[in-house]
């Protein structure tokens, strides 16, 4: 035992190294929600390799009661089992951080202002598992007995949260419960308590916990999809497979129990968009999930549905590319390649939503401009936003009903005696369409990627082609106003104004009170689509010095800010975090110090 | 929809005859078509606005879905009055798809080259099959790619020469062979001068509640007929000269046949080159998936062409039904149907707050 | 390299075997796996090892080349002294041929899964197959996407359960009979846990000049084997509630067979399902495409695998004869073999000064 | 007959008017040839529809002894033979022009300051052509006499044309210079010569009349390229069957007579690319051609050869997108999904020629910079370029050998001892690369397009990652200087600058003519390579306003400018023309003058 540190509540890393397979994550979220329960915000995030099992996996649980939820660089305590990574997640612990190893494993030498405690959990667990291949998932169990001494977790709030996962599971839940009271009689026998503690508190309130993934196939449920095609790709399958379980659920036919969806799994990306834009241009509300290369195989038929003007609802869950890139791995790189994707001159629109509570709020949204818009909406999520575990208060029931956008029915059609599938009416350069089936004589027209003029029919003419281009134009201007306008918080003496997008927004707030508690105050803007509103222009205009701060290497928004707004390109300075891992608010820190260090320098 | 089949063509009447719902058989006309005066693309045409008048279609339940070639324009040369989805090049299976999944009551008639299915499309052109997608899939077949000027498709006949000069070196894929293997519930073969065969076989594809598939031989006027052809077209040939202009499409007519179940019949294409066509006799029982395979395999011993009805298996389950969806057209369906309600929510929301949803499970590649 | 399947392995010799060309079974291993244990690809990657080194083959003249998933990332875990190129999803068959053309002395060895091949990647092993581009194919066949974590493939099991709870319900791709119909020359059936019939398949298919396909069966532990599965693994069902945690992945010993040609022999899978595997007889004449063709619908019917060797045609004409390319490898031509001399450049300019060379036509789409 | 007009000579457009399919392309090039033979400089552009036969096609042959070869929007000299068309061609006619019109075709009221020649062509040819089908044909070579006569072409000349086209076929030749004779005969006894005619001048030389498809092949061939693999799609389908056809005949084995190269038609764009890279990583010299689909569908190909560094030749022969677009009409639209093709952050090289000579050279350049950069070289072509027929100086031999990059030899290996595939040994960022086949033990490597380090062996982790990402960025400043240098032309009094690239250049040269002659001075830089050589930042910064003309809507090329160069943003302006028509001269006087007009108006 080394001298005492004081003791920090309600504020540290709690990190756990394992191997993936080991099936720790029954013991993680129980250790993530009993420590919820006891009314301290969380967050989760699961480090996790491109494979099935054996290679080294991280979890991390962030306990903050002020509320920040974005990853740190630095641990407070660790629990070591991977013996492959003890050495490096060992060296990678500060002063007075607490390290709980299990016997056995290969121990470094360790400053004595770290508090090592070798932990017998093999050993603890015989006894309670006869089946030795079932020991290896049990153990997990131990160490959260021991964590929740340690941190003084209630015991009461742990059993909760194991019996919430396990059910009905009695044999299950039964054996479980021994191998956490073994973990904590242990603990308690043997080991002093952690420099840093939980209390219960009352923050939590009636929140949740959920993926953005989950939350993003649920606001899809409520916003009324009828038709999902995707091909499985981390990080975006879980949001078909929630949305899949979700509609099994909810969306029956009250008499019939027949379905009012179909999710159809597709042979590849090709397929699913496919199907996403013969459905879409069928009536359905259809969307579609990817992540990077999916992304890259749709490209032709994203051409194709900007021109015919096709809505569709794609989310990019990004990972960090190029190509296969690291598929676990989060980033904010597709930026460019879905802002130009295919040929031509096309644009698209994207939607970034930065909680999980904008995942399920777009997963309506992005319905109802695909609609409204007739074009591909891009919702850019990505993997520390989709698969990591987020807290939120609970989301609310949609009060607007959906917006379908501009369709003739059959009547409108009889009343105005004529319907032009391509022809601008409304001066906003969104056309009217119509839906296969209708019966009426006039609503039939012909699709098609080729050149087309107001009623749908071939042209080759170079009067009409470039009418046709300007409208499209038009209709993205249009979508500058349809889109949900940025988040703007200004400080009155803010020197500096900041602009970030999408998770990298939870570092950012983080960063922003690290900056003040330096004296910096900074205004921030919250992106929330392209093409930008207005509000953007009118926010950069206002700051010399724009920090865009976004994860990926080639700084794309601010590529995309610099080409919106020429005349105030100068302005935008990038920070950049590109390594995989969520960014964290010190490198936002640091990299606003440095630049106006420079400014100041340069001065 | 599917008895529509069986009602019989009404027989002459004054005026323009009209069909069971009405319709005059100019209602099923698209607008002029662009193609080379004699191409078998457009005797197709001429065959399905029968077929589809005839059948007494309603146009509106009709949709009419291609890819991109010569052969997927011609969805603009019929029926005008039904909806089209004229998609990129070897993909209208996936578009078919969803737009099936989304209002099961269209019935969907897509049309493809070999180019556009057997080359770039042959991956969701089995995809399509193995899902048994109601949709009637017709391949008007000329072993060239047409609009880009005739280099060859995966269904060219092995040694024979291209405009360019280049012969191809390699097998053919037999589409139909293909469709039998994987389970196709309708496979059909057939020529695009026959309309006689070719008729009732697009009746019959249209009335199939599955993916059925009809590769059809649609001779290229253009791009199997030209100088240097070993079988160079006769009197033409006199003249080679004056075709020296490779820009020039001399005008055709078309190709027609007409003969019995049972019988073969040869046929001369436009590059003076032959084919023999065999049609299956009446006594052929199209329900045994194997049978076909031989028969396929035999016949292309022997250098032949077998036509009509290869196999039909009725039975198999339609792709909807295996969805379970409900009735009504998923397109069709109101905000109250597809949004659940407040409770729903609030029922997750707990769930969410308690954790007695398990989370799903990270990793993957 | 042809010859090599012949030569006899030789026997055991004082210190680690060597092989003809003095290299011990040691310098075919790869780097440490990373799959499951117990996984079928593990498997399939030591007879690998094995026959290449009983083959005598040298590392430098073989090329790896995979797709993606568990199985594609095999090629890392053997020969790691040959060059490997881990394509993309389901497009390794184009990086197959570019290669072959580029150095048709390079022998390659095409790893891929029933995903990678037969969802994402059957267009391009229909066309590979077309070429005959001369790969010795594996489908590491296991009915899943196992790096996604178990969704259904197309050649999943009709009525088979995912972890996930999910039936399929399409009938899967039976890749062999596609290979024989699209005419392959090598097709071969086998299974994972069979290093007794696998080694010569693998040798027989690595000296074939021309596509070589094996489809192996090779059992997922991890996605085959779940709670809620109708048939799950036994002695786990009792404990069944600790594996509700889904990131558990148990060790499993891999599923390993040995019986004769002819027999048959019920294998049970990690989730306690049964396949019946059926070994060709000696007496199976594999040089008969339509008889091939039967057995395996037969045996379909019968709900058996047959393995063995189904189809064999070594007479098919090799890809580079018909490319008609010099023997030298392309990527080993100099400057002088590639770049025409001084004349050339000059008669060219002579005739588009004059016109004698006429100009190409415009058109197409 | 109306008021004689000044007569013109050697500065006019004829035009042709038909239907495709009727076999005119041996008559216009008859044309084209004996102008071009009696020493006048001659451009011809083929405008046709994107079908086989029977729609509406025009030639249209520039002559203008000042050597202006771009697209003019007026045309002088019209020969209508399109029945369907001719109201609106005559109607485009202008005061002075002279039309001939086929008997038959119905004719609008003309006014009379145009002057209108109704000729019989096809009653002059029955007698000469038996078989009627065949007349359809040959009823072309009259309208060549005819014409021949009114701009006085030298019918010697005319017969030399034809003679070498036709060649040793005896038979037609005959019966196309009755043909011809009818035409001229029939003019001479019935039409008054045109104000604008042909005098012999000797501005030709040893100048030669090619397109852009075939020079680039021809570039290809004299590079060693040793593998294509395509897949048909205009308008990029000519460059690979004249790759076929050169290579067929210049590049057997002197020995043998089997061919040094391969060329394959893939089944899809995706296959053509894979490919491509499959046969370069084996170290072939491997290249594709294609148009905007087929890019499209290539994307995620290009991002894996992007990131796993394999050396690829991609001709992008730009059609007007989106989608299908206009396959047969001109653009240069494919500029912002090429540079940041496929997701995550990817920065793709790209070329631009603008001559025939430039394709012949670039056929070259591409393939050493695609093998020095080991990554994806583009070579930004466009259907004007690459289709029409330019008049340009003979291609020159290439002087120097070719360059293969930095490939390590077994010896090279054996002496350094080691081999590190992505290792950046040099300090450019560019790594050495071995070629499968290499005995050495240590020459192998694993090639992927998932995370790896310097040794090619796979790694998630967080500090390689970026690292090997880093390094590719610098690999691309390495292109800066390695890529083609701008071509700069300054005026020391212009006041504003000129920025053009590819095509666009031509009209580009006459436009500064015309502004010259209007008082206004213009500085121009021809850009020919992105990333964006050092010069060209010097050329902006020293002008106010820098016009960037283009063929498409976005202005894509202003928009990478921007991206680049962001404190310099400010100064771009766009000129844009994109109805799918070459664009033409007075399109840019146009918008220089009114972007100069504003500037005085601002001030
Ligand atoms: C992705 C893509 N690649 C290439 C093309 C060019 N293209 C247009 S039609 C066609 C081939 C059509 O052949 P087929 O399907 O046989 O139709 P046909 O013209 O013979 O009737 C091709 C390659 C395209 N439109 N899109
Ligand atoms: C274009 C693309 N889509 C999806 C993925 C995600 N993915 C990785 S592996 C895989 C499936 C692999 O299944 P299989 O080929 O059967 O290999 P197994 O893991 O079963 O051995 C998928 C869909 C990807 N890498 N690329
Ligand atoms: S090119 Fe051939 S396929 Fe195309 S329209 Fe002409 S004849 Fe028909
Ligand atoms: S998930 Fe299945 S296929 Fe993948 S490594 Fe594990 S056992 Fe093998
Ligand atoms: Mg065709
Ligand atoms: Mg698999």
């Amino acid at each position: 035992m080394n001298a005492p540190t004081p003791i920090r509540v309600n504020e540290f890393n709690l990190h756990v190294a394992t191997v993936n397979g080991s099936g720790s994550q029954t013991a993680n979220t129980t250790l993530l929600r009993s420590i919820f329960q006891m009314g301290i915000p969380v967050g989760g995030k699961n480090l996790f390799p491109s494979n099935i099992a054996g290679l080294p996996t991280w979890f991390t649980i962030r306990v903050s009661e002020k509320g920040y939820l974005a990853r740190q660089k630095a641990n407070d305590f660790l629990v070591a089992l991977n013996p492959e990574t003890a050495a490096a997640d060992i060296a990678a612990m500060g002063p007075g951080s607490v390290i709980v190893v299990n016997e056995g494993v290969p121990l470094p030498p360790v400053p004595t202002d770290r508090t090592v405690h070798v932990v017998p959990l093999t050993k603890l667990v015989e006894p309670i598992v006869p089946d030795a291949r079932l020991r290896k998932l049990v153990v997990n169990m131990v160490y959260v007995g021991v964590v929740c001494h340690l941190l003084g977790i209630d015991p009461e709030e742990v059993d909760r949260a194991l019996a919430a996962q396990l059910g009905r599971k009695q044999k299950a839940l039964a054996m479980n419960r021994e191998a956490i009271r073994a973990g904590l009689e242990f603990g308690r026998a043997n080991l002093a308590p952690a420099p840093f503690r939980v209390e219960r508190r009352n923050l939590v309130g009636t929140k949740i916990l959920i993926e953005g993934n989950t939350a993003g196939a649920l606001g899809a449920m409520f916003g009324g999809v009828t038709f999902a095609a995707w091909y499985p790709i981390t990080p975006s399958s879980s949001l078909a497979e929630a949305l899949q379980n979700y509609l099994d659920r909810y969306r029956r036919d009250p008499k019939s129990g027949a379905a009012t969806f179909a999710i159809l799994q597709a042979e590849d990306e090709i397929a699913a968009i496919g199907m996403v834009l013969g459905a879409s241009w069928a009536g359905a509300r259809a969307m579609t999930a990817t992540s990077g290369p999916g992304l890259s195989l749709m490209t032709e038929f994203i051409g194709y549905a900007y021109y015919a003007e096709i809505p569709a609802v794609i989310w990019d869950i990004q990972r960090i590319g190029p190509s296969t890139g690291l598929p676990t791995r989060t980033s904010q790189g597709d930026l460019l390649s879905v802002a130009f994707m295919s040929h031509g001159d096309t644009k698209h629109v994207m939607l970034f939503p930065s909680t999980v509570d904008d995942c399920f709020r777009y997963g309506m949204t992005a319905f109802d401009l695909a609609d409204r818009l007739q074009t591909p909406v891009f919702v850019m999520s990505d993997l520390d936003l989709g698969m990591n575990i987020w807290m939120s208060e609970p989301f609310t029931y949609p009060e607007k009903p959906w917006d379908r956008g501009k369709v003739l029915s059959d009547e409108e059609i009889a009343r105005l005696g004529k319907f032009e599938r391509y022809r601008d009416s409304d001066g906003d350069g969104i056309p009217y369409r119509t839906v296969p089936g209708q019966k009426h004589p006039l609503a039939a027209y012909f699709t098609r990627g080729s050149g087309h003029d107001e009623q749908a029919r071939y042209t080759e003419s170079s009067e009409t082609y470039p009418r046709v281009m300007d409208r499209l134009s038009k209709k993205y201007d249009t979508a500058r106003r349809l889109a949900p306008a940025p988040v703007v918080d200004r400080t009155p003496r803010a020197t500096v104004g900041l602009l970030s997008y999408g998770s990298t927004a939870w570092a950012m707030e983080e960063a922003r009170d690290l900056l003040r508690s330096e004296g910096i105050e900074t205004s921030h803007l919250l992106l929330k689509a392209f093409p930008f509103h207005p509000d953007v222009r009118a926010y950069i205009e206002s700051y010399e010095r724009v920090y865009v701060v976004e994860q990926n290497r080639d700084g794309q928004m601010a590529s995309l800010l610099r080409m919106d707004m020429p005349d105030l390109a100068p302005r935008f300075r990038s920070i950049l975090h590109y390594d995989g891992l969520p960014i964290d608010a010190v490198t936002i820190l640091d990299g606003v110090r440095s630049g106006e260090r420079e400014e100041v320098t340069v001065r | 929809m599917s008895t529509a089949a069986k009602t019989p063509a009404p027989g002459p009447v004054p005026g323009p005859a009209k069909n069971r719902i009405g319709l005059t058989q100019a209602d099923y006309k698209g607008s002029k078509s662009t193609l080379c005066p004699g191409c078998g693309h457009d005797a197709i045409t001429n065959s399905i606005v029968t077929a589809a008048f005839e059948m007494g279609l309603e146009p509106h339940r009709l949709a009419k879905l291609s890819g991109i070639g010569c052969s997927s324009k011609t969805p603009a040369y019929f029926m005008s009055r039904s909806f089209a989805f004229n998609a990129v090049h070897g993909r209208m299976p996936s578009i078919a798809t969803g737009v099936h999944v989304a209002n099961r009551e269209l019935q969907l008639l897509g049309i493809s080259g070999d180019g556009d299915t057997a080359s770039i499309g042959i991956g969701q052109f089995i995809h399509l099959i193995r899902r048994n997608i109601p949709v009637a899939y017709l391949i008007e077949n000329n072993g060239v790619y047409g609009l880009t000027k005739g280099q060859f498709s995966a269904t060219a006949d092995l040694g024979t020469r291209a405009k360019t000069g280049r012969v191809n070196e390699m097998m053919p894929i037999d589409l139909c062979a293909l469709a039998i293997e994987l389970g196709c519930g309708f496979v059909a073969r057939s020529f695009s001068g026959d309309p006689k065969q070719l008729r009732p076989i697009l009746k019959a594809a249209l009335s199939h509640r599955g993916t059925a598939v009809i590769d059809i031989l649609s001779p290229c006027v253009t791009f199997n007929n030209h100088e240097g052809s070993t079988k160079s077209y006769d009197n033409v040939k006199e003249h080679d000269a004056p075709l020296h202009d490779i820009t020039f499409v001399p005008a055709h007519e078309p190709i027609m046949v007409d003969y019995a179940p049972g019988e073969s019949r040869e046929v001369r294409l436009f590059d003076g080159s032959r084919v023999t066509l065999k049609k299956l006799g009446d006594d052929y029982d199209p329900s045994d998936g194997m049978r076909a395979m031989v028969t396929l395999r035999q016949a292309r011993e022997e250098g032949k062409f077998v036509t009509g009805v290869l196999y039909a298996n009725p039975e198999k389950t339609a792709f909807d039904r295996e969805m379970g969806m409900v009735e009504q057209p998923l397109s069709s369906l109101t905000l109250e149907q597809v949004r659940p309600g407040r409770e729903a929510l609030e029922e997750i929301m707990a769930s969410l707050r308690t954790g007695a949803g398990a989370p799903v499970a990270a990793g993957g590649g």
